[in-house]
């Protein structure tokens, strides 16, 4: 059937929910608002307000209280009304919940999802529109997946809220209108397995999140010009399935990797080295990455793409290559 | 009290409505994107507020900061400009609605992470009081930012080291779409949890211009004079949406309530109050209407005609050399 | 009261005191590394308070944990083998002296964030009441956490979700180095921080284990009950440096301070409560120090014998298969 | 003069505050206790407790209260006690100190700095010995450094003071002991320029804070077999001074990146894309990075040696290069 993302996981959420009563979802205003981007609509209507929580804006606060309760065997689905305000809670997630089941050697668990959209939408300023996926995959214990089609967002979803650690799900507010195929019926997606969305033998594009759209129009303009790229979407950024992009990179011997983020530090640096570690022989020129600019988000829209990947840039990347 | 004096505080308050009644025009035919969160009915506070302040004290807001920008004196035109995103904005368009910053008149900024800037505005007094300056700062923030952890870090330091802050808490009942009943513990008494610091705090009618005023003008010589930082509540109404994507009444809260809340209009109190007096006339309303709105006329004009920023600007004030 | 009842009270507290003196000595001797925070002079509050528990219900604390996690009823050689850094440690040598966890016990870990606990244990509390059981959370944390905003956040939402939790604020007067009243602004009366919630709050003698004792007894059938949280301030004094790299005494506080507090050990209190009223003589003392001696030394034993985890154990349960 | 790491930051920071009144020094501690690890020793005595204070334990406020004083002109110098717990003020440093000068469009600046010791000591246990760099380095508008020496911790403490931007400032609790020569009289180190520590023709080895130590350590065992290895520290990450470390590379050829913290979004698998992308041809095998292993650090002091890098490794990844 066809859905938009934001159904994809609203049905995810509700299927694993009548499933499981351990499972509940907290956040500001996912209740009675419907979620500030509508992804729980309906949800307080059908599972009531003891299992969909409104919370005050105090996100170190309720993602804390979130752990805590994972801790004690509940399994919560925390949404941040944007990934930007999970820097206030940072500490909870890396130093609670990624490190609970270390420090007790094993005694306690933290079935925790994080969820909610990364990245920038339009002309949100500086402080909404970052992509922090570099941080959260820095960091033992967490699990971060950033789904970019409808069908991946809600087999994840599910894979994630199944997943005895806690997960970071990075949606993306300009992915939530996007519509297509998601299969029928109960079906969940493996976390940790990359898919090869568009096959080719030119060049290999690595790209998540709404960055995957990108690439994917890239490669449809390319193919007009004979160049076929094969484009990678890694789906789960950790564990990365560094084979499926390895046995990619060595039929083609060439990639580009496209992130939103910032250039220094970003995941694509990981993903990069990665690969030159492992296939530095079947490479024919240096790895391309096209990704935002180390700047602060600038308002102006003009300016604000121009901090971003588009596709003259990535199709000049990959062009620079051949 | 003098006539003089309401008109202004008339006039600067028509100047937010209008400024911001333009901008919503504005977003509607995407000349400003991104968030716009409107100040339609809260207009009271930063005027009467900032009515008492010196041109050397500082002022400092949340993300719905026109209104705070506006009444410090800023060129509306330039404020414009910044939600157009163009390079004579306020911030050479890098900034935008949330962000406005004007350091001339010392309105240091507008910050979009709840809670966040109150630790800000704690620095500048402690700014002030370490340079033995007699300025005050005052920080405008919603009550949504009360439960916030930020928040209560900044208030324990400003009462530990008695710093010239006024913290005014703009309670206009909710934040998006959840009432302060249900964010806010002892939300019967906000003003509780600054005294649980030993602040010194209380709570003003915040669609009455005069109270609003009245208030600071008895808080603010305590401020300065060094008797350590105040607290107020300033109860208002949100007219409109939470932020343009958010219509004016939802689902969390009625027609009617708003309806309710619109005849106590800052606005629609000062000017009866002032008709009452015989302190103005109709006709004298109309010429603020006009006046006003020609101010708003030229700010967009000023707007439109801007340019927008270089490409090249982009990595420009990212450091400074 | 009950003469069995005291008896035990001291031989907790007993335990206790001799288990870190002993771990003192294995850090001086290199046994134990990192930060030791020991827990000496505050015994009362951690065995008092976690009389008045069921074994189902949880507990929680900061880095200075020792205390309650043994009065939890954790076996003392895995606690000493954990301070060790041994597989067979609580949480197999991986957490260490800050970072206990006792699950059987339901002992829910030692935390070193200052602060960073207080949501865990809200949330602990909070899952109690959403699966209906009548459990109840108790958790520890040093006055120096009153300021954090975590602490604060986590109030607010026990107070608006009335949680069935316990705060017990041990106040010790420093954090670290800093007296309480450079760092908490209203340090006269650090409840009144929980008040402005609305939660009850009140303050005992946290040298007197009774006393301790008896403020549980009655508020935890009212927490249990679904009375909303409550928060309890212990006063009292750590004997130690704040943590084995710290002299017992530094520049912060003086010698003849530490004397006058040492006058009101909790043990010494009970004991001459026993005495006084004739509930155990000296013999029973004597009896009872050489019980614990032979606990600690076979814990030590066990510790001293037991394997470090193998290095294989590196990646072991960084995730759940 | 011989200076230990911790002197010289004492040193640094005593003569920048005598020249400008507008520096002053807040944190946990600083004052009366003279600082968690003694670095200010003789401060709350010599410059007042007006200029020298003591804070609450709420980082996230007395690091904004820092900024907030900075855009008000003055020039605050933050003690974190250990970076770890700048987690919990990150949203004033990423939100805050580094975009307000860019959101403001220039007319606002922060002169900061926060400072304080990252990275392991011994068996501090898991929510206390974090890397964090590679976090702070994904950051625009934010400068990083790390200095392992006496020498550059001095030079490069007093520039970062003077710098008109946020800089974060990383120590090493095992490094504030260690003894090195110093420089009399008024000096500054530039940000932004690395140091050939040691000069050598086989392999380059860039390694910054104690991992300098380390990587020394290893040059000098590989010496005594015929294996010349050149020694690069950074000392500043960012901006980092990519130039000099090519300029090594593409005479040895070969290079190896030891970091403390963990592998994965690394700062190492930065430096290590940055070279690719410049030197790929001149390189002779993949790169090589000595990494902390990506696991929450445990308390055992066996296995917090394993997850560190050592000397066998270290030597290991040079050898496996030749
Ligand atoms: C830390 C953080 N969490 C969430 C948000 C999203 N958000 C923006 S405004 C807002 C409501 C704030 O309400 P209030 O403080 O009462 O201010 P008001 O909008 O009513 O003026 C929320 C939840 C945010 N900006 N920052
Ligand atoms: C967020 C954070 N900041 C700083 C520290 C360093 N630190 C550890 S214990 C401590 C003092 C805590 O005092 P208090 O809460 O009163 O507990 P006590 O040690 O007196 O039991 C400090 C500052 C920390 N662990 N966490
Ligand atoms: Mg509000
Ligand atoms: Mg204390």
């Amino acid at each position: 059937m066809e859905l938009s993302y934001r159904e994809a996981l609203n049905q995810a959420m509700r299927e694993e929910m009548r499933r499981d009563r351990r499972i509940f979802l907290i956040g500001e205003d996912v209740a009675y608002y419907q979620g500030a981007f509508k992804v729980s609509k309906g949800f307080v209507e059908d599972f009531g307000s003891r299992r969909v929580i409104d919370t005050p804006i105090t996100e170190a606060g309720f993602t804390g209280l979130a752990i805590g309760a994972a801790m004690a065997g509940l399994c919560p689905i925390v949404e941040l009304m944007t990934m930007n305000f999970g820097i206030v809670a940072l500490d909870q997630i890396v130093n609670n919940a990624a490190k609970i089941r270390y420090m007790s050697g094993g005694q306690l668990s933290v079935p925790l999802v994080i969820r909610g959209p990364g990245s920038a939408a339009h002309q949100l300023g500086a402080q909404h529109s970052q992509s922090l996926e570099a941080w959260f995959c820095h960091v033992p214990g967490l699990k971060v997946i950033a789904p970019a089609t409808p069908h991946d967002a809600k087999g994840l979803l599910k894979s994630a809220i199944r997943d005895p650690n806690p997960v970071i799900f990075i949606e993306a507010q300009l992915l939530y209108g996007t519509k297509g195929e998601v299969q029928e019926g109960e079906f969940t997606i493996p976390i940790g397995v990359a898919e090869v969305k568009r096959a080719g033998r030119d060049v290999t594009i690595v790209a998540y999140s709404k960055m995957l759209l990108l690439a994917l129009e890239a490669a449809e303009v390319l193919s007009r010009e004979g160049i076929e790229a094969e484009v990678i979407d890694p789906r789960t950024l950790k564990p990365l399935d560094l084979q499926t992009i390895v046995t990619s990179v060595k039929k083609t011997g060439r990639l580009v990797i496209v992130e939103e983020g910032w250039h220094f530090c970003g995941l694509g640096a990981q993903i990069a080295e990665s690969v030159y570690a492992t296939a530095f022989d079947y490479l024919d020129s240096p790895i391309r990455r096209v990704t935002g600019e180390d700047v602060p988000m600038p308002y102006c829209r003009l300016l604000e793409d121009a901090a971003l990947p588009d596709l003259p840039r990535v199709i000049e990347a990959v062009k620079s290559l051949l | 009290m003098d006539t003089a004096d309401l008109h202004s505080l008339y006039r600067q308050m028509l100047l937010i409505r209008r400024f911001e009644e333009k901008s919503a025009e504005m977003y509607a035919l995407a000349k400003i994107a991104g968030f716009l969160h409107l100040y339609i009915g809260e207009e009271a506070i930063a005027v009467g507020a900032v009515a008492s302040l010196r041109p050397d004290d500082y002022v400092i807001s949340a993300y719905r900061d026109h209104g705070h920008c506006l009444a410090r004196g800023s060129d509306p035109g330039r404020v414009m400009a910044e939600l157009f995103g163009k390079a004579t904005g306020l911030c050479k368009g890098k900034g935008g609605s949330m962000h406005l910053v004007d350091l001339p008149h010392r309105f240091m900024g507008g910050y979009a992470i709840v809670g966040g800037h109150i630790p800000l505005a704690t620095g500048l007094a402690f700014a002030n009081k370490y340079q033995s300056l007699d300025l005050v700062t005052v920080c405008f923030f919603g009550e949504g930012a009360l439960p916030s952890g930020q928040a209560h870090e900044a208030f324990n330091l400003a009462a530990l080291w008695k710093l010239p802050v006024i913290y005014i808490c703009e309670n206009n009942r909710y934040g998006m779409g959840t009432p302060a009943e249900r964010a806010i513990a002892l939300y019967t008494d906000v003003a509780e949890t600054a005294r649980s610091y030993g602040i010194t705090a209380e709570s003003v009618d915040g669609m009455d211009v005069l109270a609003v005023r009245a208030a600071m003008q008895r808080v603010v010589p305590q401020v300065r004079a060094g008797h350590g930082p105040w607290f107020i509540e300033a109860t208002t109404y949100r007219f409109m949406g939470h932020s343009m994507a958010d219509p004016a009444h939802g689902h969390y809260r009625t027609k009617e309530e708003v309806e309710e809340y619109r005849k106590r209009d800052p606005l629609l109190l000062l000017k009866n109050t002032m008709l009452a007096q015989k302190l103005a006339s109709e006709a004298d309303f109309k010429q603020l209407e006009r006046e006003v709105g020609e101010i708003v006329r030229v700010a967009v004009k000023f707007a439109e005609d801007s340019p927008f920023p270089a490409r090249s600007d982009l990595h420009v004030d990212v450091l400074q050399e």
